[in-house]
């Protein structure tokens, strides 16, 4: 069993009396694609964003290789090997695709031309990214955060707004990755896409984890579909 | 065509370049509740902003009353009878709660009409009327969700719009919500409602629509909760 | 010599006849932050225009009524038809706040300008129909229309609160204010709001004009130092509340005018600067403002 | 001889206006700093090299105290600054401006105050070489700022202007990035302000003017934000259409303020109309 590659314990995260985390335990394994689902307002993007710095958890404690990472600025949280998209795609849309790709990483056209296709981006480096369609925009997004140095990819509903094509496409594109031995966390709507290719499913209920374990057992457990159509 | 208060027909409608509706096609009978259930992303909310022009309407069409008002301006649409209560509890935070009220009354005229109004809408919502003087901010998750209601109850609409009246309350608040919601529509208002917590909404629905990716997926009546297609809804898993 | 607290009573009578004035522009420029959201920084320079109107209607020989009539008249069609050529313009083409707030600041170097070429860069003074007698309050003295000053403050601020509280179109502007996608399903017509808020800030603008006008006598760039001091006592009291810029600037003016007891009085612009730049700072949400949410 | 003087006149006033947009095309076009306070930085750098050279410290010393100071100032006025967003940055640097005119009009001891600094010796006699100096100043900062915003440096102050919590997730500390930007920005400025002095040979505290702070603003924006022919451009454009007005023969009490409400006019129309500028691509945000 590989260990556990990023840890959160008991996070508390409330906004005005309202919790939008709270006490909420779970982890990562390390080489596995695991996903995060759960209804509107469990608190799934809070989870990411206070793994991520961009938001200071008010209780418990984040552990990413081992290392305590709470309360680090997203800069500094990234710089340990952490890369993540947002729910909506985050491009730098005045610059070009290869501008883009290149404040992840340096490299040869030719890299960032193989990075593309990775993801089967279908246009040039030279396009501007603001001129692009959202499902493009998308790939351009996750084809950046794979190019920035990481040990774990965290994506936040990378379906989003695509289309059927691409997303079968991404369905792919995450099990190669994983056959590179990445470790991938995703929050995700569409559960046909969660369900075939996750190795693991947690779900998050009102804050908290409610269950998780693996795609099968997640569908038998009733109280999930109890949490989804709400009591 | 009388039989229908609010059709929508063939209906695409997203946000800028993101779509999220792919031919939703519904038909409201007056004086019934009806409930949009499904997963998230599936264009609940979207259907819902359509028919109040908060939303770029690619296709289709929005027909009330045998008139089609899929262009027509919101503050138009408030005068033929329709009213929304967004998602999230929107209030007018910094005004007092009898504030908010004469703001949902903005384009009656005449003070005794609107007074009178007030006292119908507060006998559905009584625990607002010790608070008439509070502001609104200092109200509970409950009491907001019942004085935005209440706002929009204020235009007297033959359609009611409401947007996940239940999020973020508590299942008490949330049934004693969904109580007064039925007796409002005894009094003759239509709702049109989109709910997550299916289950509650359901049991006081008379007709659910379950969308799925942004097209109706199954229609029907209080059973369509133990259709066992639901299951592959919410939890995926149509066997590819 | 007056004695010590005469001296010092005296400080706090300048400071709340500065406060008074103050807290005018303050109130028309947070009533147009808050409803239209951008900041007005022309607001100043059609304060200025109050007061050359004053100055062109008053030289006429008119009776001062009439005179006071037609200035607040001229001056909220200035406000009319910078909001309509203007700021309606760039808000249909959904220009961002930063370009409103630049376009504010070319409205006033514009208005600067062109009251030079009209009017003149030479000192002008109002002449007033009958003297100002000064009074002795205790060792305070104060003219006749300081006084003045003083009570159409308070007035016009208690009419502006009473507008806002009780009345349909002021609930309709604090509602637009305090959520606008709300507003807008009950009926309420943002331009429309924009246009009365632009209204009552000429208003007070053109009052404002007419008292400062009277009280010290009028230079071109007169509009932008008390647009600041308006701004500051804003920003002091709460950007996010009228009362709150109201309160700000009667502040601002009593500590202004008591700070001279220490520094000299050519720093009285030196402490409002130093008050502004540390509350946008530290406390942009002001004394009175709740925690604006980082995110 | 005496157009051909007022076309070197109008030469190094040109190039002392490209250093002053193009400078400030780094912190508003490339990075969106919303910067108000960038003839502030000006002024410090015509003070500080008039000061300087007045206190007997030769020319190089004065321009470059003048670029050091402006500088440091600059880069300490983005730390409070930096977290504050659109709106608030810009009224934050348009209140140090108005902060800098009181304190050089009341600091009477070290800035004479309202008497300013006469006497500020020039840095050659003719004004051909000022002219040839200040035009090849003038292009190596155009060129300073062509190659740096190209540069991943560069890269990175762009990526900060389109969305800076990205960037911050790509390992980029934005802060340091966002005071380095103000910094350069306001080192350059500094320089024109030591141009300035020098060849006015007089200065007082209405250098530190909002209105030529509109003038700049009308400079970048015609031209383009993030677009260094841009600036070159509208820095060109803008201070060449007042000129014809001289000539009219409208009373001299009449120029000046015709010359500003014309390019406050221009200003408005460029926004209302053509808020991308000649060459720009990039919006206020």
């Amino acid at each position: 069993m590989n260990n556990m590659l990023l840890r959160v314990y008991n996070l508390d995260k409330h906004f005005g009396g309202v919790y939008a985390v709270h006490n909420c335990t779970f982890g990562v394994r390390e080489g596995t694609i695991t996903s995060i689902i759960g209804p509107n307002g469990a608190g799934k993007t809070t989870a990411f964003n206070l793994i991520t710095g961009i938001l200071k958890p008010d209780k418990g404690t984040v552990w990413f290789k081992k290392k305590n990472i709470t309360g680090l600025r997203p800069y500094e949280v990234a710089r340990t090997g952490i890369s993540r998209t947002f729910q909506l795609a985050k491009v730098f849309k005045y610059m070009s695709a290869r501008d883009n790709l290149l404040i992840a990483r340096q490299a040869s056209d030719k890299e960032l031309q193989k990075a593309l296709d990775q993801v089967n981006y279908a246009r040039e480096l030279d396009t501007i990214a603001g001129e692009l369609s959202y499902g493009n925009q998308r790939l351009l997004e996750i084809a950046r955060a794979l190019l920035l140095p990481h040990e774990l990819l965290m994506l936040d509903e990378p379906t989003a707004g695509v289309n059927p094509k691409v997303r079968q496409e991404l369905k792919s594109i995450l099990k190669n990755l994983k056959k590179q031995g990445k470790t991938i966390v995703l929050i995700e709507h569409d559960m046909d896409f969660v369900m075939s290719i996750s190795d693991e499913v947690i779900v998050l209920n009102e804050g908290t984890v409610l269950t998780s374990g693996t795609p099968a057992q997640v569908r038998k457990n009733k109280r999930v579909l109890e949490a989804y159509l709400g009591k | 065509m009388a039989s229908s208060l609010l059709t929508i027909r063939n209906l695409e409608a997203g946000y800028g370049r993101l779509k999220a509706l792919f031919g939703i096609e519904m038909v409201i009978k007056p004086g019934e509740i009806a409930v949009l259930i499904g997963p998230n992303g599936a264009g609940k909310s979207t259907v819902l902003k359509s028919v109040f022009n908060l939303c770029d309407i690619r296709k289709g069409s929005i027909i009330y009353k045998g008139k089609d008002i899929t262009k027509l301006p919101t503050h138009e649409r408030i005068q033929l009878g329709i009213s929304i209560v967004p998602q999230g509890r929107q209030v007018f935070s910094n005004l007092t709660v009898k504030e908010n009220l004469e703001m949902g009354a903005y384009m009656t005229k005449g003070k005794e009409l609107i007074e009178t109004r007030m006292d119908e809408v507060l006998s559905h919502f009584p625990d607002l009327r010790q608070k008439l003087n509070a502001n609104a901010f200092s109200l509970s998750g409950g009491q907001q969700q019942m004085l935005a209601m209440s706002r929009a109850l204020m235009q007297d609409p033959q359609l009611l719009l409401l947007d996940e009246p239940s999020l973020g309350l508590a299942p008490k608040t949330t049934q004693e919500l969904f109580q007064r919601i039925q007796d409002i529509n005894k009094e003759g208002t239509t709702v049109l409602m989109v709910e997550q917590n299916a289950k509650a909404a359901c049991a006081i629905a008379d007709q659910i629509f379950v969308l799925e990716e942004g097209k109706v997926a199954l229609k029907g009546g209080r059973s369509v909760l133990k259709n066992p297609k639901i299951k592959n809804i919410y939890l995926g898993g149509h066997g590819h | 010599m007056p004695s010590m607290s005469g001296l010092a009573a005296q400080l706090i009578a300048n400071g709340i006849i500065a406060g008074a004035i103050y807290a005018l522009v303050a109130a028309g420029f947070s009533l147009i932050y808050n409803v239209a959201k951008f900041v007005h920084f022309a607001h100043g320079s059609v304060l200025a225009l109050g007061a050359y109107f004053m100055f062109t209607f008053t030289s006429t020989k008119m009776p001062f009524i009439p005179a006071i009539i037609l200035t607040i008249g001229a001056t909220c069609i200035a406000g009319e038809v910078i909001n309509r050529l203007v700021y309606r313009q760039l808000r249909e083409r959904k220009a961002s706040n930063a370009v409103l707030l630049i376009a504010s600041l070319a409205l006033m170097i514009f208005i600067n300008a062109l009251i030079i070429a009209v009017w003149g860069a030479d000192i002008k003074t109002i002449v007033m129909p009958y003297e100002n007698p000064v009074f002795e309050l205790g060792d305070v003295l104060i003219t006749g229309v300081q006084i003045d000053i003083i009570i159409t403050a308070v007035v016009l601020l208690l009419v502006l609160w009473w507008l806002m509280k009780k009345t349909r179109i002021g609930k309709g502007m604090r509602a637009l204010a305090d959520n606008k996608d709300v507003a807008q399903t009950v009926g309420i017509n943002p331009e429309k709001m924009y246009s009365i808020a632009f209204l009552i800030g000429s208003v007070l603008a053109a009052v404002a004009g007419i008292l400062i006008g009277i009280e010290q006598n009028l230079h071109p760039v007169m509009g932008v130092s008390l647009m600041i001091k308006g701004f500051t006592g804003a920003v002091i009291g709460s950007l996010m509340s009228v009362p709150g810029a109201v309160l700000g600037a009667f502040l601002l003016g009593i500590v202004e005018n008591v700070g001279i007891w220490w520094l000299p009085s050519g720093y009285k612009d030196a402490i409002a600067f130093a008050l502004l730049f540390a509350f946008l700072l530290f406390r942009p949400q002001g004394l009175l403002g709740k925690k604006m949410r980082e995110a | 001889m005496a157009f051909e003087n007022y076309l070197i006149h109008l030469g190094i006033l040109l190039c002392i206006y490209v250093m002053l947009t193009i400078s400030l095309n780094l912190s508003v076009g490339f990075t969106g700093l919303l910067n108000l306070g960038h003839i502030a930085f000006f002024g410090i750098g015509a003070y500080a090299s008039a000061l300087l050279v007045l206190h007997g410290y030769p020319l190089w010393i004065g321009i470059l105290g003048a670029a050091l100071i402006a500088g440091l100032v600059g880069a300490l006025l983005a730390v409070p600054t930096s977290r504050l967003k659109g709106d608030y940055l810009a009224l934050a640097t348009l209140g140090f401006l108005f902060i800098m005119g009181t304190i050089a009009r009341n600091w009477t001891g070290l800035t004479r105050g309202p008497l300013g600094l006469p006497g500020i010796p020039r840095y050659t006699a003719e004004n051909q070489t000022l002219l040839i100096i200040a035009a090849v100043t003038a292009l190596a900062m155009t060129g300073i700022i062509w190659i740096i915003t190209r540069t991943r440096f560069g890269k990175t102050l762009q990526a900060v202007r389109d969305d800076e919590l990205a960037t911050q997730m790509l390992g980029k500390n934005t802060f340091a990035h966002k005071i380095a930007s103000m910094g350069l920005s306001a080192l350059l400025a500094g320089i024109a302000g030591s141009f300035f002095a020098h060849y006015i040979s007089f200065i007082d505290p209405s250098i530190f003017s909002s209105g030529d702070t509109i003038l700049v603003f009308s400079m970048l924006i015609v031209g383009g934000l993030a677009s260094v022919p841009g600036s070159l451009l509208g820095a060109t454009i803008i201070l060449l259409i007042p000129e014809p007005l001289r000539f009219i023969g409208f009373p001299s009490a009449l120029v000046g303020p015709m010359r500003e409400m014309l390019f406050a006019l221009i200003l408005l129309l460029i926004l209302i109309y053509r808020p991308k500028g000649i060459f720009g691509k990039v919006d206020f945000q």
